[in-house]
Order: C-alpha cells, then sequence, then structure tokens
C-alpha cells in the first residue's frame, strides 16, 4: 500500500549529513531522524562532520559514493554546501536540507523559522513590557539561526523607537552559559536599568538568567529567548524566574518532518520548497499553570508541540509515540 | 679487628648486550681513601652508581659492615650512608632553586629539614656550606653559579651527611688547586674519622695526595690492587692500561710566523691589558686557576663577547668577531669547555655530532652528502680513538672521555687557523689525553693551537709555550722545557693570594 | 633596587593598577564593591583550574586534560543527583575521587609509561570528552530528562549542592570565591612552605639531580598531575553548582583561559618560573581586562584581541627586561 | 633486531593497518579508492598545519597560534575577494604573506623578546581570533554581505581559488591532497636531508651546543615559526577554497587535532622525536580512525573517546617499549 520504494523499505537507506551535533537541540533533531526512520523501517546512516564545512561537503560525496537512496543535509554552509548538493542530485540521489540554504530549487528546505521564533518572543515582551524598554541583546555575529533572528531584532526596534538597547553583548567560549554569565554580570553592573533581556538562544539565556540572579535582579529584569529544553524549563519554572518566555519548535519534530519531506521526495511525491514547522510560544505562566517539567509533558500539553502536520500523506507511517525530548 | 666496611663480590651489570660490569672483587675498608683507576668506558660510574642505588646489579652482592646492601633507589643508599658526589657535576645541583635549598636538598627529600622558614634554612646552610669553606650569597639560584662553585656545592652537601661510605667520581674535575686541597683537608678528617672513602680520579697529582691504596679497573673487572707504600702509580696506570702508558715528551719544533695577535687586551673592569701572539707551528697553553679568566679569553677569540678594549689580528688583518659564526669563517675554531651543555647534541650520533660545525662540506647545495659525512666520522673516530661500535651509535652510550674525544674530534676535521680548546681533557683517561695530546701537537703544523687548561701538567703535557692567567690576565710566560714549577704556581696562586690580602 | 629591577618586579602589578584606574574611570560602576566581588566571582572557575595547572608546570609537566575533567565532574555530579538520585555529598566525593582518578592515571602513562606529558593528557582529554557523554547519548542533564529506558529523571540539584555555586557569605562574597582564595592560599603554602613543593620545583628544574639527593620523582610527578586533576574537578564541581544542569561543553576555553593565567603568572613579581600567586594574579587580571571591556560595550572579539595584546605586551616587557631564557613552559 | 625493536619501529603502522582491516571487514565500502581519497581529503588541512608544527617542536619550539592563523587567512582570502575585490593570485599572496609575518613576529617575540614559546604563541592566537574578526565585526564573508558603509559587498570568490579547494586531477584526486602530499614531502626533505633541517633538530636537541658550532640559532628559529605561518595560511587557504565563503567559526578543531597528529609522529617508526614522515602518518591514523567509525555510524562522543583510546594505547605501547624519556614535546 506504501509507494515506491517504501514496499520494500529493507532496501533502502538514506542518509543524514550533519554539521552541527553537540548540545541537546542537535541530539533531539537526531532522535526524531531516528525515530521518522524507523517507523518507515529504513536504514538511517549518520555522518557527522562535527562542524568542519569542508569535510560537510566530502560527507555528501561519500553517501553518494555509498549509493543511499535520499540524503537530509542538516546545517552547514550555503557556499559549501551547494556544488555537493547538486552533486547528489546530478547522482539521481533525492536531498533535503533543513536549516541551510543551498540555493536549489529542486531540494526543498526544511525550516524552523527563525524569524518567526525571534517575532514570537519579542511580541510576548511588548506584551509584558509596553513599547518602551531598556535592552541587553546577546548577539554572536555569524552564525546563520542567530543573524536571521538579529534581522527580526533589528525590525522591532525601527518598529519600536522606545527599544533602547544599552548593550550587545554574547559569546561562544564554552560552556556557553558560564561565559554568558560572567558578561551578563559586567553588563547589569555596568546598566543596572534594564528591564529586558533579549536572549535568542536558550544557552544565552541561561546565562543571563544566572547573572541575574547572582546580582539578585531577577524581580527588575525579564528575559525573552528562543530554544527550549528540559533543563531550560526548570530554569523558567524556578520560584521568581526572570526568565519570561521563550519561543521554540521541538527539535524532534523537526527532525521526524526532516525524513519525511525526503521519503516524499524519493516516492516522487512534492513536499514543496518550503517545509515550515512552525514555533510555539512557551510562556513562564503556561509552564507554572500545567505544570509542567519536561519536554515530554510539553508535547502532551501544547499539541502544537507534539507535532507538525506537515509532510504526512496518508501512506506515511508516524513514530508510535508522541515526540518527545 | 674490624672487616672491611664495604665487601664487593662478583658485581656483574650489563646494558642491553653490553657487559660493563663482569664481576668486580673490591674492598673498601673504613678510614682509608681507596682510588679507583680506569681507563674510560672501564665502568667505574657504573659501579658507583650501582652501589648508590641508581642502578641494580644484575648478579653478585654488596655488603655493608657485614650486612647485606642492595639499595633499590639513591634514597636508600643515602639512609644506609652511602653518599656519592657523582661525576656528572649537573646531576647534582638543581639550578633553579638557590644555593641554601640544594646545600640541603637530600635533607629537603627525607625530611630531615622543613621548608617553611627561610631564615631556619640559610641557618642550616650555612653550617653546611662553611664546613667546605664555601663563601656563596644563599639566597642566589644555583642557576647563575660557575661550574666549580656547582661542584663545591655538590661536595658539601655530601660533607655534611656524616657519611659510612663517601663516593667522589671526578670531583676534582673543574676545581682550581685551593679548592681541591681544601677538599683534600675534608678528606683527612673523614678518614681520621673512620669513614670509608672510595675516589675516582684521573689526574696523578689528586692521587699522589690522596691515595692509601689504589684499585685499577680494567673492562669491567679490577686489574690491580696496591696498598704497598710507597704506592706504585706506574704499576697501577699499567693495570689500568693493560700496557705501558705512552710518552709524553716534548721536543719544541721551530715556531712558523706569527698568526694571532693580541694587543691591550682588557677582558673585564679592571683586570690589566695583556699582549698575547701565537705562530703557526706553535702550541700555546694557558693554566691558571678556575676563575682566572681563560674561557673568558676563549669568548673573546671566538666572537662571543667582545674584549672590553684591545685589538686582535689574524693572519695580519683586523679580527674582531661578532659571533662564533663569523670567528669559524675567519678559521678561528673553539671547542668548548663542558661538553654536555656547550658541545654534544644529546639526539644525534656520533657522526652527526662530529660533522655539526662542517656540514656545509658535506652537503651538495643544502643536501646533505651521507657518503661524505660518514666517510669523516669513520676517519675521525679512527683518528680521535673513539671506542664505540659504530659511528652511528648515540653519543650518550659512550664514557665521558669518548665523548671528549667527539667533542673535541668535531674541531679537527677541518683545517683551521687558530685551533682553541678550552679544558680538552675534561674527565678524559690519562692514556686518552696523550692520545688527544699528540693528534694535536701533529697537526698543529699550518695553524696556531692555543689551549685553555686549568691542571699544570696537562699543559706540560701539550704545550710549546706555557702562558700563566690570573684576574683575568696574563701574569706570566714559559718555555716548556726544564720549566721552574714552583715559579709557576707563584705566578698562577700569587694574584689570588693577592685578592685574598 | 634599579629601575629595571623594580620593573621586573613591579612592572606587572602596575599595568594591572593601570588597568583598573583606567576603567574606574572609564566605567561607571567598575570601581565598587560588588564589581570587585562579581571579578572575583567570574575567575574563580579558571583560576581554581590554572592552580592545578601551575602544579603540573612546577614538576616540569603539562596537563591538557584539566578542562575535559572540569566538564566531566560538571557531567558526573549532575548525573549523580538527577539520575542515580544521590546527595550532594556523595555527588562531590564521587567528582573529587574521579578527578583523582584521572590524575593518577595521566600521571601513570607520563612516570611509568614514559609517555610525553602533552601527549598522554591530550588523549586522556579526548577519552573524557567521549566518556562523559556516552552515559547520556550527548544529551545534557536536567530533572526530568528522557532516559534511555524510557522513563523520565526525577532527581534533582540538591540545594546544598546548587549553594557551592550560588550562597553569598554575609550575603556579600560568594562561596565560590572563597574557595578560590581558600585553594590559592593552600595552593601557595604548599609550593613555597613545604618541602614538598621545594622537591617539586627541584624535580621541574632538574629531575635527575632531585633523584640522586633521594627524592621519589615519580611519586612527586603523579602528585602534581592528582592535584591537577583534583582541583579541576573541584572546578567542575563549581560550574554545576552555577549552573544547575550538566550541560555538555567541551571545555577548551577552560583550558586555554586557565593556561593563559598560569602563564600569566610567570611575569608576576619577576618569578619567571610558574608560581602560585602569580596564577592568581594572572586570573584577577584576566577577570579585571573581561569585567572592563564589557562594561564599556566592547564586541567579544575585542576582547580576545585586547587580551592578547595585553598578554604579549606585558610578556614581552617582563621577559625582555628580565633578559633571561626561563626553562621552556 | 629483537621482537622488542621491531615492535618499537612497526608496531604504530601494525597497529594502523590492524584498524584498516578491520574495518575493511565491518564497513562495506571502506576498503575502495573513493574511501581512501576521501580520508586523505579529510586530513589535507589538519596535516598542513601539523607539519608545520612540527617543524616548531624540532627546534624546541612550540606553536599555538596554527589555528588561528588558518581562521585568519581563511577571513583575510574572503575579504579580499569578496570586499576589495581583488585576484584569486592577490588573496593568496597577501594571505602566504600574512602566515610569514604572524611566524616572524612570533619568532621576534620568542627569540629576541625571549617570551615563552607557548606564552608568545597563545597570546598570539588570542590577538588573531580578535583581530580576523574585526574588520567584519563579527559576521562571516559572503558576497551581497552588508558593509559597515551601508553598501553591499560585490565581488565573490574567484573559480579559480575554489579551485584550489575543489578540483580533482583526473576528476579523481582532490588539490588539497596533492598539496598535503607535495607539502609532506617538501618537509619531510627539508627535516631529513638538506643541512638546514639537521641543524634545526640539533638546536632542538641542545641550542647552546648548535650556537657554538656556529649556527646561527636565532635565524632557524624564527624560520621554523615562518614555516609554520605560512603552512597554517596554506590551510586556510584550502579552507576558504572548499568553503567558499569567509566562515568565522570555521578552524575550531584544526589546532588540537593538528597538535595530536604532530605528537603522535613521535611514536612512528620508533622516532621518539618530532618528524615530518611520522606527522604525516599521524594525521593519516586520525583520518582513518574517524572514517572508520562514521562509517560504522559511531556517535560523535564515541569517536572522541576512541580517537583518545587507540591514542593513549598506541602510545603507551610505544613508549612504554623504547623506555626512554623523550625530550619534552
Ligand atoms: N645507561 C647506560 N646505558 C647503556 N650503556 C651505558 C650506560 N651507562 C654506561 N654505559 C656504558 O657502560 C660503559 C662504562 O661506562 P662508565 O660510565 O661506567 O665508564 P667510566 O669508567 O666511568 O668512564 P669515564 O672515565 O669516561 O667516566 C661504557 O661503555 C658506557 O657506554
Ligand atoms: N653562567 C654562565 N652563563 C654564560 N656564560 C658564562 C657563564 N659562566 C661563565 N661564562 C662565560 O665564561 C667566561 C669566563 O667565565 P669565568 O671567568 O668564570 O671562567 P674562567 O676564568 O675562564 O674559568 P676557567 O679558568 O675555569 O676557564 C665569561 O666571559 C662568560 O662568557
Ligand atoms: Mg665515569
Ligand atoms: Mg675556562
Amino acid at each position: 500500500d506504501r509507494p515506491a520504494p517504501f514496499d520494500n523499505p529493507g532496501e533502502v537507506e538514506i542518509a543524514l549529513v550533519r554539521y552541527l551535533s553537540t548540545g541537546d537541540f542537535f541530539q533531539a533533531y537526531l532522535s526524531g531522524v531516528e525515530r521518522q526512520a524507523e517507523a518507515l523501517g529504513i536504514n538511517l546512516r549518520v555522518l557527522d562532520s562535527r562542524q568542519d564545512a569542508a569535510l560537510q561537503a566530502d560527507m555528501v560525496d561519500q553517501a553518494i559514493a555509498l549509493g543511499v537512496d535520499g540524503i537530509v543535509i542538516q546545517h552547514g554552509l550555503t557556499e559549501s554546501m551547494k556544488d555537493a548538493a547538486q552533486r547528489a542530485l546530478d547522482a539521481g540521489i533525492p536531498v533535503v536540507a533543513f536549516d541551510v540554504n543551498v540555493e536549489n530549487e529542486k531540494i526543498p528546505q526544511i525550516e524552523q523559522s527563525d524569524r518567526d521564533l525571534a517575532r514570537l518572543a519579542l511580541e510576548q515582551a511588548i506584551a509584558d513590557n509596553g513599547e518602551a524598554w531598556t535592552a541587553g541583546y546577546v548577539y554572536v555575529p555569524g552564525i546563520a539561526p542567530l543573524d536571521r533572528r538579529n534581522e527580526t531584532w533589528e525590525e522591532f526596534k525601527a518598529k519600536y523607537p522606545g527599544i533602547d538597547e544599552v548593550a550587545m553583548f554574547g559569546t561562544l567560549d564554552n560552556p556557553i552559559a558560564n561565559s554568558v554569565a560572567n558578561q551578563a554580570r559586567s553588563v547589569l553592573s555596568a546598566n543596572p536599568n534594564i528591564t529586558v533581556m533579549f536572549a535568542p538562544y536558550d544557552e544565552f539565556a541561561k546565562g543571563v538568567k544566572i547573572a541575574v540572579d547572582e546580582a539578585g535582579m531577577s524581580g527588575q529584569v525579564s528575559i525573552y529567548s528562543a530554544d527550549i529544553s528540559t533543563a531550560d524549563i526548570a530554569a523558567m519554572r524556578e520560584p521568581g524566574s526572570a526568565w519570561k518566555a521563550t519561543a521554540a519548535t521541538n527539535p524532534a519534530v523537526v527532525g521526524e518532518v526532516s525524513v519525511r519531506a525526503l521519503a516524499m521526495l524519493m516516492a516522487d511525491e512534492d513536499p514543496g520548497a518550503q517545509v515550515i514547522v512552525p514555533p510555539t510560544l512557551i510562556t513562564q505562566a503556561q509552564l507554572n499553570d500545567e505544570s509542567i517539567t519536561n519536554m515530554e509533558e510539553l508535547a502532551a500539553k501544547l499539541p502544537a508541540f507534539a507535532h507538525a502536520d506537515v509532510a504526512a500523506p496518508d501512506w506515511m507511517p508516524l513514530p508510535s509515540a508522541p515526540a518527545q525530548n | 679487628m674490624e672487616g672491611p666496611a664495604i665487601r664487593i663480590r662478583d658485581l656483574r651489570k650489563a646494558f642491553g648486550p653490553n657487559q660493563v660490569l663482569r664481576g668486580i672483587d673490591l674492598d673498601l675498608p673504613s678510614g682509608a681513601v681507596t682510588v679507583l683507576m680506569g681507563a674510560n668506558g672501564a665502568g667505574k660510574s657504573t659501579l658507583v652508581k650501582v652501589l648508590c642505588g641508581v642502578h641494580s646489579a644484575d648478579a653478585g652482592t654488596v655488603t655493608l659492615d657485614g650486612r647485606p646492601f642492595a639499595p633499590a633507589s639513591p634514597a636508600q643508599a643515602l639512609r644506609a650512608g652511602v653518599v656519592t658526589v657523582h661525576q656528572n657535576i649537573n646531576d647534582g645541583v638543581v639550578p633553579d632553586l638557590d644555593v641554601a635549598s640544594n646545600l640541603l636538598l637530600d635533607q629537603i627529600a627525607d625530611g630531615s629539614v622543613g621548608v617553611a622558614s627561610g631564615r631556619a634554612l640559610r641557618q642550616r646552610a650555612r653550617g653546611v656550606a662553611e664546613a667546605v669553606g664555601l663563601r656563596l650569597d644563599l639566597g642566589r639560584p644555583v642557576a647563575g653559579l660557575p661550574l666549580a662553585d656547582r661542584q663545591l656545592v655538590a661536595i658539601a652537601r655530601a660533607m655534611a651527611h656524616k657519611p659510612r661510605l663517601l663516593i667522589l667520581d671526578e670531583p676534582t674535575s673543574s676545581l682550581s688547586a685551593a679548592e681541591a686541597d681544601r677538599l683534600f683537608a675534608l678528606i683527612d678528617r673523614l678518614r681520621a674519622q673512620g669513614v670509608a672513602l672510595l675516589y675516582i680520579s684521573h689526574r696523578m697529582s689528586d692521587i699522589r695526595r690522596i691515595a692509601d691504596r689504589i684499585v685499577s679497573m680494567r673492562d669491567g673487572v679490577v686489574s690491580g690492587l696496591f696498598e704497598e707504600k710507597p704506592l706504585d702509580t706506574a704499576g697501577a696506570v699499567r693495570a689500568m692500561l693493560g700496557r705501558d702508558l705512552s710518552d709524553a715528551a716534548i721536543s719544541i719544533p721551530a715556531a712558523g710566523r706569527v698568526i694571532l695577535s693580541m694587543a691591550g687586551i682588557v677582558l673585564r673592569q679592571d683586570a690589566l691589558p695583556f699582549d698575547l701572539t701565537a705562530c703557526a707551528n706553535e702550541v700555546v697553553a694557558i693554566t691558571g686557576l678556575v676563575g682566572s679568566g681563560k674561557s673568558a679569553l676563549a669568548a673573546a677569540l671566538f666572537g662571543q663577547s667582545a674584549p672590553l678594549a684591545g685589538t686582535m689580528t689574524l693572519d695580519g688583518s683586523p679580527y674582531a668577531p661578532a659571533s662564533p659564526i663569523e670567528a669559524v669563517a675567519r678559521g678561528v675554531f673553539l671547542s668548548p669547555r663542558d661538553r654536555r651543555a656547550n658541545a654534544l647534541v644529546a639526539d644525534f650520533d656520533i657522526a652527526r655530532n662530529l660533522s655539526l660545525p662542517f656540514l656545509r662540506r658535506h652537503s651538495w647545495g643544502s643536501f646533505i652528502r651521507w657518503r661524505s659525512e660518514a666517510a669523516m666520522a669513520n676517519r675521525m673516530v679512527g683518528e680521535m680513538g673513539v671506542i664505540c661500535r659504530s659511528p652511528r651509535d648515540g653519543i650518550l652510550t659512550l664514557s665521558g672521555g669518548n665523548q671528549q674525544k667527539v667533542a673535541v674530534g668535531r674541531w679537527m676535521s677541518e683545517a683551521s687557523r687558530l685551533l682553541v680548546l678550552d679544558e680538552p681533557f675534561q674527565g678524559v683517561d690519562i692514556q686518552a689525553r696523550r692520545d688527544i695530546g699528540a693528534k694535536v701537537r701533529a697537526t698543529a703544523k699550518d695553524r696556531a693551537t692555543v689551549v685553555l687548561v686549568a691542571e699544570l701538567d696537562e699543559a706540560m703535557e701539550i704545550a710549546d709555550r706555557i702562558l700563566v692567567m690570573a684576574e683575568h690576565s696574563l701574569a706570566g710566560e714559559h718555555r716548556n722545557q726544564n720549566l721552574d714549577l714552583s715559579a709557576v704556581m707563584r705566578q698562577v696562586t700569587e694574584a689570588q693570594q693577592g685578592a685574598a690580602a | 633596587m634599579s629601575v629595571r629591577d623594580l620593573a621586573i618586579r613591579y612592572g606587572f602589578i602596575l599595568l594591572m593598577l593601570g588597568l583598573v584606574a583606567f576603567f574606574g574611570l572609564a566605567a561607571s560602576g567598575f570601581l565598587t564593591l560588588p564589581s570587585a566581588i562579581f571579578i572575583l566571582q567570574s575567575v574563580a572557575i579558571t583560576g581554581i583550574l590554572a592552580l592545578g595547572v601551575t602544579c603540573t608546570l612546577v614538576v616540569g609537566g603539562f596537563d591538557l586534560s584539566i578542562g575535559a575533567v572540569a566538564t566531566s565532574a560538571l557531567m558526573l555530579s549532575a548525573y549523580v543527583m538527577v539520575v542515580w538520585e544521590m546527595s550532594a555529598l556523595a555527588a562531590v566525593v564521587l567528582c573529587l575521587l574521579m578527578g583523582a582518578a584521572v590524575g593518577m592515571i595521566n600521571g601513570f602513562l607520563i612516570v611509568k609509561m614514559k609517555v610525553p606529558d602533552l601527549l598522554a593528557t591530550l588523549g586522556m582529554m579526548f577519552v573524557l570528552l567521549g566518556v562523559q557523554r556516552i552515559p547520556t547519548e550527548g544529551n545534557s542533564i536536567a530533572t526530568g530528562m528522557a532516559l534511555p529506558d524510557g522513563t523520565n529523571a526525577t532527581g534533582v540539584f540538591s540545594p546544598a549542592f546548587l549553594a557551592l555555586g550560588r550562597l553569598r557569605l554575609w550575603n556579600v562574597l560568594p562561596l565560590s570565591v572563597v574557595f578560590l582564595l581558600v585553594i590559592a592560599v593552600l595552593v601557595w603554602g604548599f609550593l613555597e612552605l613545604t618541602r614538598h613543593g621545594r622537591l617539586m620545583y627541584a624535580i621541574g628544574s632538574n629531575a635527575q639531580a632531585a633523584a640522586l639527593a633521594g627524592t621519589n620523582v615519580e611519586r612527586y610527578k603523579v602528585a602534581a598531575y592528582v592535584i591537577s586533576g583534583v582541583l579541576a574537578s573541584v572546578g567542575g564541581i563549581l560550574l554545576a553548582a552555577r549552573l544547575g544542569r550538566g550541560d555538555v561543553a567541551s571545555g577548551n576555553n577552560l583550558l586555554l583561559d586557565s593556561v593563559a593565567a598560569a602563564l600569566i603568572g610567570y611575569a608576576v613579581l619577576g618569578a619567571s618560573k610558574p608560581n602560585a600567586f602569580g596564577t592568581a594574579i594572572g586570573a584577577l587580571f584576566v577577570g579585571i581586562l573581561l569585567q572592563g571591556l564589557t562594561m564599556l560595550n566592547a564586541p567579544y572579539y575585542t576582547q580576545d584581541f585586547v587580551k592578547g595584546a595585553v598578554l604579549v605586551v606585558a610578556l614581552v616587557f617582563t621577559f625582555a627586561l628580565t633578559g633571561q631564557q626561563i626553562r621552556r613552559a
């Protein structure tokens, strides 16, 4: 009843070619990919370049040489992946790309829409704090998703002139939360009038929260961020937590969607040029009201977070349990 | 009558296939100085290292005062009262620590001295230093001290131990006469206290001064024991060499034209200026106490540090090298003292050590011509009499004397205008010393040769002319024929007494 | 003392005071007690790691694994409390044991197996980076996380443990700063005032001579790596207490920053050798620099630049003046 | 030769062959030409950097700045072509000059200013990490990027430049692999066959003795750092050519991986000292290991673990057997 080649899934192999892998988000994404592949009954080969863009391009070639039937490209650089992706297409292998634009209309883009993430969080900040506030902003340029979130922040600042950004800081020195906490402490002592911190990456937000707590300013400062994990839920729900809201997609769901979109291509169906997994706004109040303690409960209580109804034709088997962490 | 303090029976030790000690039988009685003689590589230091717990013997027994003695570590040997001053002076001191800590290092190690109070530490260290007449700023690091002071630090530490057996492996190799005399007085005192002493030296003057008995060693076995007074030193040398010592009589040839001339040279502030000439076909020895400025002279000749005043000419043209590179380019070669620190490349084999200064000669463009290098190495190993299995042996597998031959031989592989040898006989056995001396003299025809030695004996074995250095200036000049020894000794020590007064 | 000697001894301290004065003028709020305390807090973890590095530098070694030991302790303490649901005490003890064990293995490899120190500790670093992620399959550890058996972890970071990173004595002085100060004094006292410390310096300067004087060189070398491992795990524990979760991190920046602090220490008071006081000052120096620059809103990349430039200038100053080639770091 | 000598000389090579055999059996497609080429290509850049590190190790130094030099070259070449719109040749030449200049400065600091090598190159590393981000305020460089003056960059990576990283000779052999092989042979020949290399080894073993034998020690030391800087910039150029973009985040692991390769080189053929052949084998070894594990679907953290464990085991094997303490890396 399933279209070829999924009528004989044991013979099918797909490859996931990764650029980033360290951290909860990427681990959860991988688990989603694995679960969907398992649901389809196909084999999965994971090629992990560990943030080496050149190696990632080689890995696409390697996947071609190994004769896989489909490729998911997860993150990477446009310039290094464009040609590699084209070579895969030339070899007759369908490709989807998550969070990297390979500038190829034959390759569907899976997106978690960073602009929407930032927009949801900032709209909540406006709703909570009005249109005029003194802000601190955490940003490290040169990281694609952060750059996209930054565009939205720039738009908001233009739209609401009452937003006064007095400090921009950020670092990727690891542990990131610890390094950002050190910076945020300095920023708070230089600018004790800050009332909103926009930290559109959960590691940043975690660091800012530590600094706000240590400075004894949790009553005064509100933190808005993007992304979520079980640890973040705990931090947001701490009594008196300054972390007010975050906007997130479920990375596991994104992983599932990536495989489903690829499967549709392989079955000669069209998932569309862009497959967007819509983000969800998660507020502190929501978490407290529903007494949510982890990703599993979050998925259960917020169905929009648990499952994205995209790239899901009738024949597509879905993973048995709902997506969790 | 008690037995000997130390009784060694059939002691054996091999390094890999190399049988170094092949069954040593030796008694070391209390209250006597046993001098151990042996050619380079005979195994003397190896025997010492077995006794002091660095190496463990492969077979054989050692008893100390009747009890079996087989130390597993230097700490155990020290605790049993076996105290050693090692041949390699830099094995005796820790350069980054101050003198006080160095003087008390083994007591710090065994916990009998604490370091929390710097003052108390210095107090104790002062006592140790005074026992050997060592006058040094106890707070300064050893790193800046000259070799002689380092050696005295190591000796002072050993003396402070109230040893049962004191082993001194070439302890005077960089001491001058005055310090050596003080050491001998200390040895006399320990002997009177009933300590057993084992003394290793290549210097006949030392041996004559302090030996109660002489043991000769050859190829890892004891080859002679001499106890009857007067001690038969000639017999002992014969036993250690297995043949007679070759003659060192000097016949002074006619000097050629002047190669080096120095005029008005001032080596350091408040030293007197002096002049010096050296001619072709002439070997000039410069002797003097340690610290009298011989190495400073070498440094000036080799472009390491320019003299404060004065001019030098080489082959008639002005000579003022700014670096050893320039000196070598002008044909001035220096074989420096302290081979481990200044000459040998530990990671290199014999051939590579030999070719180091003249690699360009053994290259084609930039590329090394292996065959040319190997030919030179074979030639020099033969000419210098280096005892080794092949020129491809690592340099550190050689005994000290043979290492010295390589360090000197390096500079004899090419023709030079002026050859300066600073303490070329350090640690070299008496036969090898004669061999090197003969080799230097035989090749001296077309160059000037300047040899810097602290030992007058050594100067007399090699030189046509002997200059005396004192207070960084020249204090006397002698033709090496019917030498008036007392006049030389007076010049050597006069300046020092003047300074002391 | 000549001007030159004074410059050698006090040049670095003067540079630091100059920096403080500059930031005090340029950034309001820099010269306040909270700011000072905070600087100490921000350097507490690197400082503690750097003191461990100092001990290995003293014996002539080098420990590249400290960053990985710290992040391993971070993961381990979280795992012990969150997954095994054990107490804060158990977490601390296990972490310290882990640090000591890693130090022992490092020491064993270096002393007994004769593996060069950089190599042994580099290998150990990779091993630890892998090992610490295997139990959670690369996920960070927090209450409620899904476990491989399908259940959820229910343990929590105990308040006593979190207090290690968060408690403030008299509502002012963070406990982590107290740890830094106490450990700095202890390491300083150990290296400068005890015979063990003196012997460790002797080993670093001339291991052969130290051995011949009856020092158990091997034992002291292993001890240095154990100290380094234990201090790195203390750093990891404080990190866990501050973060309140087991973050996946490589610890590379911890390594670099603490090595920088220990090496800057060479230049303090003209020591020209590894020393605890210098290391502490070195850590403080980096902390002051970063705090001041952040307060002036300097972007992060200028901070790297200024950190490097000041480091180079300060060191050229010191080493060119002392004119001596120190032994290899 | 005894079994032990054989083990010392060939143990590591055997281990590597064993690994190849194991992966060949366990992972289909491992023992194929594309896979072999792929391994070479994956280690090309680290290998080139590691050869530079080897040169500094040979003179008894150490260069921590190579990773930063490589990423600086990456950024510089992108800036030259995209913002200044200059040619591929200009980009390559400027990058090589930059690498040489950094090497000169490192050498100057170490030789003339007497700053310890680790310290000087660590400072340089931080400086470069900052400097390379200042012109673009931390952004990556790509065609169309916004410039500070409000316009957009219109330059492109020239095809000739991209070919450096992407062209394959006879459609098989990537140019970067050719670079690796040629550079490896050149560095090997330089160190082993020329008198300059010989003198550099002499300096590393006993600089004082080399100086007294009439060697210009300072010039050779500076030369070693210049070689290291230039090779690091070659690595950066190849990286830029492969990426086609000035990406600030790339090159994080270059330093550690190339140091690891150079240090593993000590164990190859029982050299117990830095050597070009060993370094190349060391890089290859890491490449084979990672490729094999990837083909076996091992998660990234097990790769770190296995890399570390095999490294430690291999080295214990070699160094414990040779039984000698080698000079400090
Ligand atoms: N650690 C070692 N490993 C291998 N061979 C060694 C070692 N130590 C000494 N030997 C060898 O043992 C032999 C004896 O050396 P030893 O140092 O005991 O000689 P020595 O009698 O003290 O000579 P010298 O008068 O030159 O000091 C030499 O052939 C030397 O090469
Ligand atoms: N610690 C040292 N570091 C560098 N050079 C030194 C050191 N000690 C001595 N020298 C060099 O040796 C030269 C002479 O030193 P010194 O006067 O102590 O020896 P000397 O009188 O020649 O001794 P000897 O008579 O034993 O040869 C100095 O000019 C200096 O170049
Ligand atoms: Mg000897
Ligand atoms: Mg001298």
